[in-house]
């Protein structure tokens, strides 16, 4: 990892910026699934109806939220173990 | 979706085609999950007959303009969260659109 | 997307071909899988019995037909938004 | 599958290359869907044991069987449609075996 | 398929070999999902209690002599498959 | 991760790339797997408010310590099967580390 050159890392990030837009993207099209899932659930009517719209942004919030505070203490547990388990790096 | 990528200047060939392929690709998996939303929504497990009947397919049709729906208003709340981390205003419409 | 020359359409078709093809293939596979797991559920016996058997066949005359349903819908409604967000383009 | 990719005349290397992953990525996607599947329908989520009890080795042999007897089913229902389509004759056998 | 030369032959195994890799790697991050879905329900406590990391142990050992299992009944049906559907290969 | 790539002299520029995304691609599998399974566990689907309460809060921070656990007494249990099939000792330390 340590050892590439300009070269290699240029070529290294622009490839990670595009798996990064990728997986934005398909965080974004799983938000839209999970909260439709658990938010609209009935098809008698053809719009969304007001209490199916709130459940969405509600869900949306959380969803937010929710994803930060997991990243969040994964990177710290990440760098704890990093830290533990291979000393001296 | 072509905002995304429109802005930029001089793409080269290679980037040109990468971006219409993710373009592509995206609305590739935004179907791909409708499909298996509104099918497992509208669609009974038991399959009595292997058509479709008035009640499911009605369903189908609703739950295909409730998932655009949804994908409206999801990407205009992130767009207006994003705007106002940047403290500039909302945009209208949807960056998200499929 | 309107600027590709030539050679950029034929390698973009060529890539999109290959992709469509991957698509056909999961479809197909997810397919198999959805039918299975809605309709066997019987592990007294090493062989489809027929009342499976008939399951599988409506669950891909149903899954077939929803899918074409849905695909109708789904490009009606992309067309719209398109028009209706976009207006100029 | 190779029949799908055999009766092209001249592939160039890179083409060859592509349809032989191809094909391995397919098999190894039903494996895996077969997997998902069967474990889930043959081992209860309790693990009172780490071995595979007999109920459970014959219960995975059997779900196997049956995956593999749906795919050729599916796929000889597929061929057929297609061909009726076509207005030509159903074919025989599996184009999708894996 | 079979008309491979070796320079094919070459750069279709090292292909494979990424495959295979990644394969690996996404079958052990499943079990991990797996085992901690079915084993870990309680979040009263932040460390592993006993009864949880038992049903870890036991469910990686089912796991992988279930999807061994798996693995060889595959092989022979697909085995069977190609040489009762395509006589003469 | 980097054991897996560091010990083989010599790398090609392609290989050093395609080995670090390899590593990012399974940090970033693992966190969509804990991801998943922890927003499943931890928030109920009724969504009565968009913050997150003090309940779901501290159930999340336990449920990343919970699954890293488990990964690491998988990759452990896996490191000691691999290593007793080669009759060689078990290593100590996470082979899987994410």
């Amino acid at each position: 990892m340590d050892s590439l050159n300009p070269a290699e890392q240029r070529e290294l990030s622009s490839r990670m910026e595009k798996k990064q837009m990728k997986e934005f993207m398909t965080m974004y099209s799983k938000l839209v699934q999970r909260c439709f899932d658990d938010c609209v659930n009935d098809f008698t009517t053809k719009s969304l109806i007001s209490r199916e719209e709130g459940c969405v942004m509600r869900c949306v919030d959380k969803y937010l939220k929710g994803s930060e505070r997991l990243g969040s203490r994964f990177q710290e547990q990440n760098a704890a173990m990093q830290a533990g388990q291979l000393p001296g790096r | 979706m072509s905002f995304l990528f429109g802005g930029k200047p001089q793409l080269s060939s290679a980037e040109k085609i990468d971006a219409a392929l993710t373009e592509v690709e995206m609305v590739s998996d935004m179907f791909n999950r409708l499909s298996q939303s509104c099918l497992k929504k509208c669609i009974p497990a038991d399959y009595r007959e292997g058509d479709l009947n008035k009640g499911e397919s009605v369903c189908l049709d609703r739950c295909v303009a409730k998932f655009f729906e949804v994908n409206v208003k999801v990407s205009e709340k992130m767009q207006g969260e994003a705007a106002m981390r940047q403290g500039g205003a909302a945009g209208a419409g949807g960056m998200f659109g499929m």
